[in-house]
């Protein structure tokens, strides 16, 4: 791809601007450095989860599995080897980045495992068999966690002060998980192996029948889904002092769900606009109407399921700006 | 042609970076104006309550008992560090019983609001997300209602406790057991699988381990159970004739009714929570006679500036009587044992403060380490090294003939323990 | 105590708790087999159910028999309103249900259930709320030999039973019980027969998720009391119930609830001899997901199932 | 047309639960031709197309390409080696614009991962001239009529560069004047292109006009192959399905 070309669509630009921005935003210390972390942890879900959701068109409504499984063997790893745990304020943090790379390979791994079978059901069976994985991952920790060690009361892991990283060094590792999660989805987007997925979500006998390798393909965006779910979660999980079953819960899928509804499926745009609508709304909500932010919010998302199924994004595709289809340039 | 737009677009992508740069360093310029300016006199204290969610009600009262203890702090002439006094003001945020932005919220408070001292938010799940933010700014956090004490074992070196910790509730009701001299005492130990019911469990089985008695069965059940027919059948069968255990009031409530109407007969019985609570008596009747539980605090304790001079400590902040007038003027509403530990929170912080004589984190640490004051919550001093509270006793309540009383210890004690509980043994 | 008695009680209370669960599924099977719509909003629908009779029991005390009543009319009110404020729109007028018409209505009903829970959540407070150990006779367990019944379980299952009976019946005799039943096994024909599939899609949502209500009555008279996150035990069950029973079968809901039951409770004896007894019960719930991965790979139409 | 066999499907059985939908079909497809596949409603015609493009696996049998055999390959791997299927029911990606739809094909086709998308581009914008929807080329999928979503089909399996394109019902639905635009269609592509044609027809006339060679299915059974006229003219294929000699031979002519 030229540079010129580059400059002429939005995403790519949107994309680093948004890098900048909460690069400057932290150099300049003008948000605190874990809202900051918090902001990264919840765009990334939702595009991590974009990668099977929105390209590939399978809702996974169990995914919150992933950032269970890796924030718990995340949280293991450096609770039992203090190597990791030293080695994580060391240089300015990339070595948690690694930590959390491994962790993430298990999610991938599971999810690669369970994907075989489980990727062969359609629409609302694949979504009910996610969730029927959550479950079963969050009572199987639940039952052996407390038996591994008997301080793990509750299938809480409070992390060894030692192992705790500082701030700083917990943002450099999120952000760059982020932006690989980000430069990854466009990346995606606009790969070969994206308009696979793509043709998947729209039909998937008609993919496998023009040569799109199928159930590689849901496979590998699976994997690759659970991968970033399972990074976010370890360095999460490490953010937050420990685990807990928390990590597991359906709310975090809501948060993931609506944020791609809200900004529409099918595109890079989508899930960054959704989320910072999402954010921007959940704190409005929060502040003015504390008690129903959620319920506004669930009702924001019924609205947009029934009159503008594409999202925020879908919506502007459609228009034209100066002459120009939005939907060439919008990715 | 493609090379000008090169050109034309790169320019105002710097542009617009130079523009944001400017804006940020604008920003960031005012900002550190007002950093550098002096909050002369009052000293913030930031803490997180969980205003919305699972933990709505413990919040609400937490809040509180923290807003009773500024303003009596407030009232009595504030606090003198350094010669100089100070006012108290608290700042806080919702979290929302969830740890997810627990740590945001903090660093907020520490950053932006600049707070001298930190609050823990209530439940442990919670404070596990907090402890680390206070640890990386290098900020006091007293912890009020997180009674779990694995965070105190990690080797924090921030975190302190007002509370006695999970593992020694129900260490007084196993020391009144060993008191009673009975040979056939077994234990089933029948308890919610949290963190705090879990750790609590893990206390007393060492307790009972100390004591020489004797634990026949033992259970942690699912959190949300509500029936416990097949566990009570499993215990009487294991031949137990004391029941302690319990997590929150449901189950405590619904353990206590079945163990009653299936029959089982008991020398005494300890439920964590549940009892402390008026709503017991109304729901079971003559079952809740004769059971004890184990409390942070209650109504008639009689910790006084008198109490004090006896034990030779400090006595610090509102009594009793005046603790629970304050709150219900204030609010309306009666507080409870959530809304004292909270109070007794503050005081124990800003006490720190005024012994260490500065705002220096490490100086108040250090303070904190040294403090040894009775207050209408109870004794409060912790360990120089963990943090762990080691002074505050829990006190026993058992419900003799539909009414609260408190049993244990003796210098608090409003009547002697039935033992064995009549009601439920000679049936 | 030995093993054998364990495996007696668990087997007893597994099979008591396994009809409740069978009852619970039954609303779901029908929505999910006639229209093609995943009720994601259906531990919100069991809980209305549960809080209408707890509500009335508690400060109007009304007797929960009754109030069993109005439960299912709130759970029909309900299903009325889900049906012209969230379905019709997108699935009112289309004779084949197609994946993306399928995934917006899993979107559709699972923002209804963020709604609902918050709701919920905002009116108890998350704590717990119910009719307690409601006492149907002075005497409240009755004595098996090897183990004491609970009357509120035993009372549970009895009405769970008469409860599916009836609607089986309805499903089965009834002009409309047929009408629904045709458009199941082919809406293009039904209405080429002259059948309304509009009428038939409302009646059906009214229908199931009146009947979801009414077991969460069943429920909360099993359980005593209610938080909102049950849903999130008992959804995910129905879920892998209806799987098993096979998509629209009454019948195969209420006994797949009642194997998923029994399962639940042998097992949780097999892994507390196996693992620890506190591991137990969550194993044994994930019994229950690895025989939903299970069916639905290997039997996908279900044990009562139609193969299509 | 040459001789050479492309497709041999040998002894090709599948069966559904008791029913036997193809039994023991044995036929070639030589290269270059246009083949016609006729037969009543459950004959076995689309279950033949689902065994070679690999939908289905045969449960006896043996299906070779160009001499290898392609036996229970997946579907994408068929399509890869050049065979490629247009659907009975059009499969449109409606979200997708024209000329995506037709990019899909060249990306995933003969030259998957050997082809660039400008390449990829190029051949798409190439094969929506052909069938005369490029003026299209920017709308969705969605707004196409029945007509040209057919046509789209076909654009998108011209983009695969296959050597046999298999249409099944590609005529199904068109008025007459869509049915004659289409043959034209596919006379050009047979003989310009040199693509191997293989047709399921309904619109009998239409298959007799263009075919080369028609093979005749009935309850799963290979019951007759031949020209267009002698396929017409033999009695068993007019007593199983064409019914009337007269109206057989009406539909030769036309």
């Amino acid at each position: 791809m030229d540079i010129d070309e580059f400059f002429k669509r939005p995403t790519p630009l949107f994309i680093l601007i948004l890098l900048i921005v909460i690069l400057i935003a932290k150099l300049l210390r003008l948000e605190t450095t874990d809202y900051l972390i918090t902001i990264m942890f919840f765009i990334g879900i939702a595009m991590a989860l974009n990668i099977i959701m929105g390209f590939a068109g399978y809702v996974s409504f169990g995914h919150t599995v992933f950032l269970g499984i890796s924030g718990y063997v995340f949280a293991l790893l450096v609770y039992y080897n203090r190597d990791f745990a030293n080695l994580m304020n060391m240089y300015s943090g990339i070595p948690i980045f690694f930590i959390a790379l491994l962790a993430g390979g298990v999610s991938a791994l599971v999810a690669f495992l369970v994907g075989i079978p489980v990727l062969k059901l359609k629409g609302a069976f694949f979504a009910i068999a996610t969730i029927g994985l959550d479950f079963a991952a969050l009572y199987i920790i639940k039952a052996f966690i407390p038996i591994l060690n008997p301080e793990f009361f509750g299938a809480q892991i409070i992390l060894p002060a030692y192992a705790l990283a500082y701030k700083d060094n917990v943002f450099v590792a999120m952000y760059i998980t982020f932006a690989l999660i980000i430069i990854a989805n466009y990346l995606i987007r606009r790969s070969r192996f994206g308009m696979g997925l793509l043709a998947i979500s729209e039909d998937e006998d008609a993919a496998e029948a023009l040569g799109v390798p199928t159930t590689k393909y849901k496979l590998i965006s699976f994997a690759l889904s659970a991968f970033f779910t399972g990074m976010l979660g370890a360095v999460f999980g490490l953010n937050s002092g420990g685990v807990d079953e928390n990590l597991f819960n359906l709310a975090h899928t809501i948060d993931m769900i609506v944020m791609i509804v809200i900004g529409g499926i099918g595109t890079v745009m989508g899930p960054l606009v959704g989320s910072i609508i999402y954010f921007i709304l959940y704190d409005t909500l929060l502040v003015t109407y504390p008690e129903f932010n959620l319920v506004i919010l669930g009702f924001i998302v019924a609205v947009i399921v029934l009159f503008a199924p594409r999202g925020v994004v879908g919506i502007l595709r459609g228009k034209q700006f100066m002459g120009k289809k939005l939907r060439d340039i919008i990715e | 042609m493609r090379s000008r737009l090169a050109i034309a677009t790169s320019t105002l992508v710097v542009l617009i970076i130079i523009i944001l740069a400017i804006i940020g360093g604008a920003v960031w310029y005012f900002m550190s104006l007002q950093g550098g300016a002096q909050y002369g006199g009052v000293i913030k204290i930031g803490v997180t309550v969980s205003l919305k969610g699972k933990f709505q009600h413990e919040g609400d009262l937490a809040l509180k008992g923290m807003q009773v203890a500024v303003k009596w702090i407030n009232d009595h002439g504030g606090v003198n560090v350094g010669g100089k006094k100070y006012n108290v003001t608290l700042v806080y945020y919702d979290d929302e019983s969830s740890p997810d932005r627990v740590p945001e919220l903090y660093s907020k408070l520490i950053e932006e609001d600049k707070v001298d001292i930190l609050l823990a938010p209530y439940s442990s799940t919670l404070t596990k997300a907090a402890a680390p933010v206070a640890e990386q700014f290098k900020k006091v956090i007293v912890s009020h209602g997180g009674a779990s004490d694995s965070i105190f074992q990690q080797g924090y070196k921030y975190a302190v406790q007002a509370l006695t910790p999970a593992t020694k509730y129900l260490k007084s009701i196993v020391t009144l057991l060993k008191e009673q001299n009975d040979p056939d005492i077994k234990i089933a130990l029948i308890y919610e699988n949290t963190a705090f019911s879990s750790t609590v469990a893990k206390g007393a089985k060492a307790a009972i381990q100390e004591a020489g008695l004797n634990l026949v069965y033992e259970f942690a059940y699912e959190k949300g159970t509500q029936d416990f027919a097949s566990v009570i059948e499993e215990a009487k069968a294991a031949g137990a004739n004391v029941l302690l255990g319990g997590g929150h009031f449901q189950d405590g409530v619904a353990l206590t009714q079945q163990a009653w109407q299936l029959g089982w007969k008991l020398k005494a019985i300890g439920i964590l929570v549940a009892p402390t609570l008026p709503d017991f008596y109304q729901k079971l009747g003559d079952a809740a006679n004769g059971v004890m539980a184990p409390a942070q605090w209650e109504y008639g304790v009689k910790y006084s500036p008198d109490v004090a001079k006896n034990l030779g400590v400090e006595w610090y902040g509102p009594t009793n009587d005046e603790y629970i007038e304050m709150f219900r003027d204030m609010f309306g509403g009666e507080p409870d044992y959530h809304a004292a530990e909270a109070t007794a929170a503050v005081l124990f912080a800003v006490k720190a403060i005024e012994k260490a004589g500065s705002l220096d984190s490490d100086a108040i640490r250090a303070a904190a380490g040294q403090l040894d004051i009775l207050t209408f919550f109870g004794r409060l001093k912790i360990d120089p090294q963990t943090g762990l509270q080691i002074a505050h006793e829990m006190v026993v309540i058992q419900w003799q003939n539909g009414e609260k009383k408190i049993i244990y210890p003796e210098a608090a004690a409003q009547a002697s323990p039935i033992y064995p509980a009549t009601n439920w043994w000679q049936r | 105590m030995t093993i054998l008695t364990d495996l007696l009680i668990n087997l007893t209370s597994g099979f008591l708790w396994g009809t409740v669960l069978g009852a619970v599924s039954v609303g779901l099977t029908l929505i999910w087999g006639v229209m093609k719509v995943v009720n994601l909003a259906h531990g919100e629908s069991i809980l209305l159910g549960a809080y209408v009779v707890s509500a009335l029991y508690l400060f109007l005390n009304v007797d929960p028999l009754l109030a069993m009543f109005v439960a299912l009319v709130s759970g029909l009110l309900l299903g009325f309103a889900i049906y012209w404020l969230g379905l019709h729109k997108i699935i009112g007028h289309v004779d084949v249900v197609t994946l993306r018409i399928e995934m917006s209505t899993l979107l559709e009903m699972f923002a209804i259930s963020i709604i609902l829970y918050n709701i919920y959540s905002f009116l108890t407070r998350s704590e717990p709320f119910g009719i307690g150990i409601w006492h149907l006779t002075p005497i409240s367990y009755i004595n098996l030999g090897y183990m004491s019944i609970q009357v509120n379980h035993l009372t549970a299952a009895a009405l769970s039973l008469v409860a599916t009976f009836i609607i089986y019946q309805f499903i089965s005799k009834t002009p409309t019980g047929k009408a629904i039943r045709a458009v199941m096994q082919d809406s293009q024909a039904a209405a080429l027969v002259g059948i309304n599939p509009v009428r038939i899609k409302m009646l059906t949502t009214v229908i199931s998720i009146g009947f979801t209500a009414f077991s969460g009555f069943l429920v909360v008279l099993y359980e005593s009391a209610v938080v909102p996150s049950i849903s999130y035990k008992y959804a995910p069950l129905a879920f892998t119930i209806v799987v098993l029973g096979g998509l629209g079968s009454i019948i195969g809901s209420y006994i797949a609830g009642i194997i998923i039951g029994v399962t639940y409770g042998v097992s949780k004896v097999i892994f507390s001899v196996l693992v620890s007894k506190n591991a137990s019960d969550p194993l044994a719930l994930t019994m229950a997901f690895i025989i939903l991965v299970l069916t639905l790979l290997l039997k996908p139409e279900g044990l009562f199932g139609v193969k299509r | 047309m040459d001789e050479k066999e492309i497709i041999k499907i040998h002894n090709v059985t599948k069966r559904f639960g008791g029913l036997v939908a193809l039994d023991k079909v044995t036929f070639n497809i030589y290269k270059g031709e246009i083949l016609g596949i006729i037969g009543p409603n459950g004959a076995g015609k689309t279950t033949l197309f689902n065994c070679i493009t690999g939908v289905y696996r045969p449960d006896d049998g043996k299906i070779f390409f160009n001499g290898l055999d392609i036996t229970g390959k997946p579907p994408h791997r068929i399509t890869q080696l050049g065979i490629v299927k247009t659907h009975q029911i059009v499969k449109p990606f409606n979200e997708f614009t024209v000329l995506e739809n037709a990019m899909i094909g060249a990306l995933f086709g003969r030259r998957a991962g050997k082809i660039s998308k400008d390449e990829a581009r190029e051949i798409a914008l190439k094969n929506l001239e052909l069938v005369g929807l490029i003026e299209k080329k920017d709308e969705l999928a969605s707004g196409l009529t029945l007509h040209e979503k057919k046509f789209l089909e076909l654009a998108r399996a011209l983009s695969a560069e296959p050597e046999v394109i298999l249409l099944d019902e590609a005529l199904a639905g068109l008025n007459p004047k869509e049915v004659e635009e289409s043959l034209d269609i596919v006379r050009m592509i047979n003989k310009e292109l040199g693509k191997t044609i293989v047709m399921v027809e309904h619109v009998m006339h239409a298959v007799m006009n263009v075919a080369n060679r028609i093979v005749v299915l009935h309850f799963g059974k290979l019951l007759a192959e031949g020209s267009p006229k002698e396929v017409a003219e033999m009695p068993e294929v007019i007593t199983a399905y064409l019914g009337d000699k007269d109206l057989a031979l009406k539909f030769v002519k036309r």
